[in-house]
């Protein structure tokens, strides 16, 4: 019996986090945010390079086969680096659709490219996790048509894998005609967005996905996940940067980390934010394992994680004063980042309906 | 990850099962006084004393697994993951589980590492039965989260310990043959020097007990008063003025194991009940959509607590594994999620809610508001929420104490 | 331009306060606690001689003719002194209702013997707030069926003022036949609830309430007014109590109130209070002078206040560290109070529902 | 309780009504620089400068009330309920609010009580016109909330101020003709003393101003750096190392202001709207009952927190009314409710509310994310929300202060 991350698990994190300690300062996140593309296609790259695009591709197309948990420890320790990266729809959402979903050929196709990095999806599901601007998406045939409002990581996308709001999955090539890509801008500059208005637009359905919900919900569930462990990385690097402040800066004569005050504060962060890893293992854990509690810990994981890490946000940025607020320490690109988390493939309040209606029925 | 049990452990789980079903609907001859005592099942099938019980469970290597033989225990090795399928499976079953209380949880553990052989044979054998309880005296009325600052005098007079003084919180006060008590002893001494470790017969001359009635209407706790009470010389363990050090060996103990977070889960369970049963304009409450996310909500946090303990377990039986800060705020989170768990409930029945004791409408016998008010106790016991806070951010975050004030001793 | 309480109303809170202080020590709270009746008599009488019972009944009747601004003034006065008396729904409820749904004659009859103290109304209206036993009443004619689960200040009652699920009001005798009065238990023992469960009683209809809901409506809000600022009071006098302990009482060598914890605890507390008492008044002035706004800001104060004052009463529980828990400082007779006034005419959650409504319609 | 005006204010409120008619759509010939300059309305009907309009609201005894007529103010009492009344209606109506800044909020009021008499001749009026901006210079970055621990510092040499150092938080420090300041005069004295009060010319030589970019991405403030700046001796306002009480006098004036309970009010109405028009699962966001709950929630704070105002206005109005803590709880509680709204109001938008700055699909211009940040910085701002708490429980309810920290200064 074990509960935890594996040696191999938290060695692929370290690197991670070390990678992105080298290669993305605050200075280099500036620059980012500044649009200076550059440097994110640059971390990109080396994240790549640590093989994550193949990461969850089955081994006989080429990749490393390995599971939820493992990705969920990626995305943890990217969000701890705010990673400017493609990763929770590319790499994630992306191949767990085609392998739930896909025929034997579709798989065949899609997965041996991913896995050799020759096509990266951008993901647009938001059509099934309460878009506030109605979708409209419709599939006749082989075309669709419509709009698919928050397509996530589709900056270095050669497709796109768009699902309608009956969980019927397709794929798009990004060189079709009838697509018209609109740039949406967020807070968090570290990952990029964007909407499709398809009109007529060549469709490759996933064939299992026609008539069943069924790829959709887990597709959705990990990405949750995977939502969820990055702002538990974003939000143990600010308690982490909260509690180093506490022990340096000094106001009054002293360390502002001996007030009760501020001791207090972190450690209310601390006690909130502690339990949150095992809820995400967990969950990640479950997807394989754990069939019948699967959808529920998903949806728990992503709706907690997204009020927890709310409130470390905020803490975290107060325990540093006027500094906090600045863009000299740069703590808000792990503000926004959780921030953007919240939002994504549904809110707490919607995640939680979810919850709630999956234990009734 | 790694969730299931090797082929031990699953062997063990059968058998354990085994013994429950042999053992189901077991009752107890004596009704027991001690209170801790877990409530029995109703088919009168096998019939035992509770110390019969305890002798049972012993002899199974189910309780006092690793107290050594010649102090009446098991005398095998510890081993946590058995620990554990024995309290699942007894809860599942509902076999009545060991005794607990402050003797067995606290001072046998004690005794096991600091007290003398002659303390150990006289002590832990008749505890483990269940023959000899014991209440601990460690708060007083101005020393409460503040124990350095305790003033019980202990004057050693004639070869006796002559004790007076007051103690406060001590549960089972009124039920127990002994005290495990910290005393002052050498007053000239800084405050967490010149405290010694007793041991105290409860029918000494000078012992008045007094019921202490708390905002729950019950006397869950006692007052304990000492006028001249007089004990052998050799009822310390450890040396004078080291029982600072002995207490805190089991001080660690109590704090992890306030809020266990199994019965969390089937108050949950409980809760989700009422909330399919009771109505709001002609409307289950579980189907009010503001009261479920209330739920919704409570339900991810004690997921996460559920998840947590198992990462705890994990990290006992692998010692590598870095639990970090997480056994220190087991007691903040725990008792701070179960309090806002009860008082949901309360809202969810609205002025059926408020019903208390023997009231006509009340549900599930009144605990919702009893285990409510209960836990805001446990929030302050035990060291408050806000040491508690002090002890996370100060030892388990590195963060500097509060420097030092002039004037203050 | 005045925004605040009268000398008049601060005068007559002083004297409630000043007579309970004197007369409704923890002892007796204690043995009221324990059932001896003698004491909450006492109390009742003594309340009653300075005048409570014919506060809002109007001159012509006998009455001293004033409004509910000045009835919340003394509500918040016997909350802050934890009062073991009728007073919300005797003498506030009942002759509201009798004023704004009466005939002449039943205002005659009925408001004059308020006044002098000959009839005491226990009052019936949780079929209107969400009771959650259904409670089955039925008015046939001059004769009513079924069950008021939760009667309020029945103790002295000569007779009893029910509401149906549709707002109709009516009056019977104590003395009836076909009368059951089951005594309910509540962790507040300073009031008494019982249950009623009539079988054809004789039934006295308000003759304005057959068919309209505006009397039950401005006397539930009037009610809830009233909870709320009995919870204030109540509120107030825990806070002043945890801040003279945290002066007081001495750990580590110094007094608990010099610790920022404690310090910060006591500032939220009175933060989150403080403008409690402008909602209340403003609440109850409402009800005469801004009809528009009177429903909501009933509302509103009750679901505020509810949910303030139990935090309040949580916290300040907390500042008296194990005392607190103990019924030696009695603190919880303070806690019990808000407890009940917070589930008594409708929960947090079901008001703001009220609240809501009221708005969207 | 009386809420209603008496006859002298109900004219008023008529003279101002008709006021704001005369100028409806008023616009500004000069875009001021000035970023806290109100904006106008659209209809281009007169057409006057900033400076003009100051003039004609003080001639009118709208503005600048109190400031007596030789300074160029309108020579009048200081009336709360005016004020109020013209700060109502001008919001009714559209009608361009008076220039604020901390120039006219706190440097005027400071050189009213303290300043000498040439001091108020040469600075009062043009800074009423208009014409003098002025950015305060007290904040460092190593004397955040403890102001007392500031460094920058001026020489007295050869009759001029020389100045070294550098100040963070200076809002509007790039349209600014001049700074009042808090420099170390006297390097000896013990921290509080030994600060004065300065007045510096923003062009002088060796004043370099660096835009500080905050977290939503807008330069709202500057760090200023100061190297060898002189300005005349006579340049201070009250006497050398007295400037800790010169500028306390205004602190308080500040801590009031942050968050004023209208815009509060004006905002909940635009969450309502937003809540109808935003739909989730095809239904406006105000009919699902788990975000109107939180939206009714918000409310009753919002209601109390408008009521509370009230009361303030009318214990200024009546000095013996008692208002107690009330005062310094307001800027705690207006910004965390502030900022609690903005976050209810990216919730209610989903994915819609992340968006931002010039985003398509963008509601409201983005404000909701803007000022949801902006308030987090206001809580952090004047005194964090820890100081507060620190003012409510020393000053207000009379807890002890934290005892002196042995080796601290």
């Amino acid at each position: 019996m074990y509960f935890g991350l594996s040696e191999d698990q938290i060695f692929f994190q370290d690197n991670i986090k070390k990678f992105l300690e080298e290669n993305s300062s605050v200075d280099i996140l500036r620059k980012i945010a500044a649009d200076d593309r550059t440097f994110a296609k640059d971390i990109h790259d080396g994240i790549v390079n640590l093989g994550i695009n193949g990461l969850l591709v089955p081994e006989e197309f080429g990749g490393l086969g390995l599971d939820i948990l493992f990705a969920a420890a990626i995305s943890e320790s990217l969000g701890y680096g705010a990673g400017a990266t493609p990763f929770i729809g590319s790499y994630v959402m992306a191949p767990i659709a085609i392998i739930d979903g896909g025929s034997d050929k579709q798989k065949q196709n899609y997965l041996t490219k991913v896995a050799s990095n020759e096509v990266k999806f951008g993901v647009g599901f938001s059509a099934l996790t309460g878009a506030r601007d109605d979708s409209e998406i419709q599939i006749k045939g082989n075309k669709i048509s419509g709009r698919s409002l928050f397509v996530l990581d589709y900056e270095y996308a050669t497709h796109f894998l768009i699902s309608d709001i009956n969980g019927c999955i397709g794929i798009i090539d990004a060189q079709a005609n009838g697509i018209d890509l609109v740039e949406l801008k967020t807070i968090d500059r570290t990952r990029n967005v964007c909407e499709l208005i398809l009109k007529n637009v060549d469709f490759e359905i996933l064939e299992q996905t026609k008539n069943s919900k069924n790829t959709a919900e887990k597709v959705i569930d990990a990405g949750r996940i995977m939502l969820a462990a990055d702002s538990l990385g974003a939000a143990q690097n600010m308690i982490n940067k909260a509690v180093d402040y506490a022990k340096e800066r000094k106001q009054f004569g002293r360390a502002i980390g001996s007030f009760q005050a501020v001791k207090h504060m972190c450690a209310e962060m601390v006690a909130e934010l502690e339990p949150c890893y095992a809820l995400v293992w967990h969950a990640a854990h479950a997807q394989k394992h754990m069939p019948n509690e699967a959808r529920l810990m998903a949806c728990q994981a992503k709706s907690h994680l997204s009020d927890v890490t709310k409130e470390v946000a905020k803490k975290s940025t107060e325990v540093h004063g006027g500094m906090g607020f600045t863009d000299l320490l740069g703590l808000h690109y792990w503000f926004k980042r959780i921030g953007l988390n919240r939002q994504l493939l549904g809110t707490p309040e919607r995640v939680r309906e979810e919850a709630a209606l999956l234990q009734l029925n | 990850m790694d969730l299931h049990y090797s082929k031990e452990y699953l062997d063990f789980e059968k058998e354990v099962k085994a013994f429950c079903k042999k053992y189901d609907g077991v009752t107890f001859t004596d009704a027991s006084k001690n209170p801790l005592a877990s409530s029995s099942s109703k088919k009168k099938k096998i019939q035992v004393t509770r110390s019969e019980w305890q002798k049972i469970l012993i002899e199974q290597g189910y309780f006092a697994r690793a107290v050594p033989k010649e102090y009446g225990g098991y005398g095998g090795e510890p081993d946590i993951l058995k620990s554990r399928i024995i309290a699942t499976e007894f809860s599942k079953a509902k076999t009545p589980a060991p005794m607990g209380g402050q003797g067995i949880d606290m001072l046998v553990p004690t005794l096991l590492e600091m007290g003398t052989q002659e303390q150990k044979e006289k002590y832990i054998k008749p505890t483990l039965h269940g023959e000899m309880i014991w209440c601990q005296g460690y708060s007083e009325p101005n020393a409460g989260s503040d124990l350095a600052a305790l003033q019980t005098k202990g004057e050693l007079i004639d070869g006796e310990w002559v004790i007076n003084g007051q103690k406060i919180w001590t549960s089972t006060a009124q039920y127990s043959q002994m005290m495990f008590c910290l005393v002052r002893t050498e007053p000239e001494a800084q405050k967490h020097a010149g405290i010694s470790y007793l041991l105290i017969p409860m029918d000494s001359e000078g012992i008045e007990v007094r019921p202490l009635v708390d905002m729950t209407m019950k006397a869950g706790f006692n007052e304990v008063f000492f006028t001249d009470v007089k004990i052998p010389e050799t009822n310390i363990v450890g040396k004078r003025g080291e029982g600072w050090a002995v207490a805190n060996a089991t001080l660690g103990h109590e704090r992890g194991s306030l809020a266990p977070p199994d019965a969390i889960m089937n108050r949950l369970n409980m809760l989700i009940d009422l909330m399919k049963q009771e109505k709001l304009d002609g409307k289950p409450l579980i189907e009010h959509s503001i009261y479920r996310d209330r739920l919704m909500k409570i339900q991810g946090k004690v997921m996460a607590s559920q998840s947590h303990a198992l990462r705890l377990l994990s990290a006992k039986l692998n010692p590598g594994q870095d639990v970090k800060v997480g056994k220190m705020i087991q007691k903040l989170v725990g008792t701070e999620l179960r309090h806002e768990l009860e008082g949901l409930a309360i809202d969810v029945m609205g002025e059926i809610g408020v019903l208390y004791e023997d009231s006509p409408h009340l549900r599930d016998k009144g605990s919702w508001q009893f285990i409510y008010m209960y836990f805001l106790g446990l929030i302050i016991g035990g060291g408050t929420s806000q040491i508690q806070k002090n002890i996370i951010s100060e030892r388990g975050l590195g963060l500097p104490k509060e420097p030092k004030v002039q004037g203050a001793q």
